[in-house]
């Protein structure tokens, strides 16, 4: 588990094992996003968020998300780790890690990611407010939708 | 020929099902299979236009021809990654919730 | 020490430490960016870097650095954690966490942050190297250049 | 007045000393005090345009006068940060190493 870069786990994530995943005596920079669970929502209160996924096809859009950037940032090494299940407030949903030598690329390979993550992976949140349960629903997901992929570049500021 | 239909999130809640076995005509797309699928389950027909679609755990046009035993997926708009929809990492693009 | 947000220590940096510097409830989003010392620089083998800081004035050009970004992100929660010293290969010399409801500002901040570090923070690397040792100089540090900072805000994609 | 100079990295080695206490005719300004040390050791004499300097603890302008017990520190050009000069890090713009 330890070196796995594209994880879906109910287990509560920890950004040393992402870290662990790119890390090399290569890479000078290393670029560690964490998204974590809100208490409030558009002045809803957040009890706590129960994360579904399409857990082979996560994992596959995870390396999917890989080959995306290795063709564009071919020296930069990437992990991506969601959870699954129910997430209590303040803990992490996801945790994406981006080991590069030159930090221009370990950043925008890492922004890149999230950016992909939220157009394409099959992972669903279900809020839990006080008065009752909501689906969010985002975008519909196209991993070939070449203008999603240009939002996510232009996110990433390259 | 029999299809596997896999349904997530509030998709799976309105079929109340997360998997369905499916008959269908050959030949078939996986356009095919949701046309069934909507109409045998009238809950599910407003998702017609915004769900994205796999078959054997690989994404997929509807239009993809489908064989017997095939696995198909029906997708809901996706909310993965970070924190909430209008504030949690910034995310002011989302739609906006959909209450069970 | 846990929760310091500007450090200069010749311990090693934990990125736990600048990460709970930066944590709370009303973060969404949290960007670590580490530096570590890599093993090769322009065909030279490195054997390791000591870092030599001026360590007083260091951490309050940190405390400045989080002044400006305050001002322009009022919201955002910063903590700059940088190593002197003896640092071998594949540790990190500095840590930057960058904590926010927004994760375009959580990434804004973090990479504004080590830009601004190496623009003016008085800290020197003196590589050692097989056939010897040698300083490596880069910036006349001066913080009110708004050159340099509009330098640090275009990195920063802002 | 007497003020306390500190050196740091290759200006201290090229100095000797890291502290050095000078004496100066008032008033005097931290480049009456750079100027004083430069003639004193004039190894440190080619850093004189790309010095920075701090009074006290703080950065200041080379104009900024000088009360006696002042603590002036000069400062080479930075390199803190990350990595490696032209790679770790991306570190593209550093000018380049000085041999010991």
């Amino acid at each position: 588990m330890q070196d796995t870069p594209y994880r879906v786990t109910s287990e509560p994530l920890d950004e040393r094992l992402a870290r662990a995943a790119v890390a090399g005596a290569a890479a000078g920079a290393v670029t560690v996003f964490t998204g974590t669970v809100r208490n409030h929502n558009a002045g809803h209160r957040v009890l706590w968020i129960d994360y579904e996924a399409y857990a082979p096809l996560a994992v596959k859009t995870f390396e999917r998300i890989g080959d995306e950037v290795r063709e564009r940032w071919p020296d930069v090494r990437l992990a991506i780790h969601h959870r699954t299940g129910r997430v209590e407030i303040g803990d992490a949903s996801v945790v994406i890690a981006a080991a590069s030598a030159h930090r221009a690329d370990a950043f925008a390979v890492c922004r890149y990611a999230i950016e992909r993550v939220k157009q394409i992976a099959p992972i669903w949140k279900h809020e839990h407010l006080e008065d009752g349960a909501v689906w969010v629903e985002g975008a519909t997901a196209d991993p070939d939708d070449r203008g999603a992929v240009d939002t996510a570049l232009q996110r990433a500021c390259t | 020929m029999h299809v596997s239909i896999r349904l997530f999130a509030r998709l799976r809640e309105l079929a109340g099902a997360d998997e369905i076995e499916q008959t269908l005509p050959a030949p078939a797309t996986a356009q095919d299979a949701w046309d069934a699928l909507a109409r045998e389950r009238p809950a599910l027909a407003p998702y017609a236009r915004t769900i994205s679609c796999a078959v054997n755990e690989t994404y997929a046009r509807l239009t993809t021809p489908l064989k017997d035993g095939d696995v198909v997926a029906f997708l809901p708009p996706v909310s993965g990654g970070c924190g909430i929809r209008d504030a949690g990492c910034g995310i002011r693009d989302e739609g906006s919730g959909m209450r069970d």
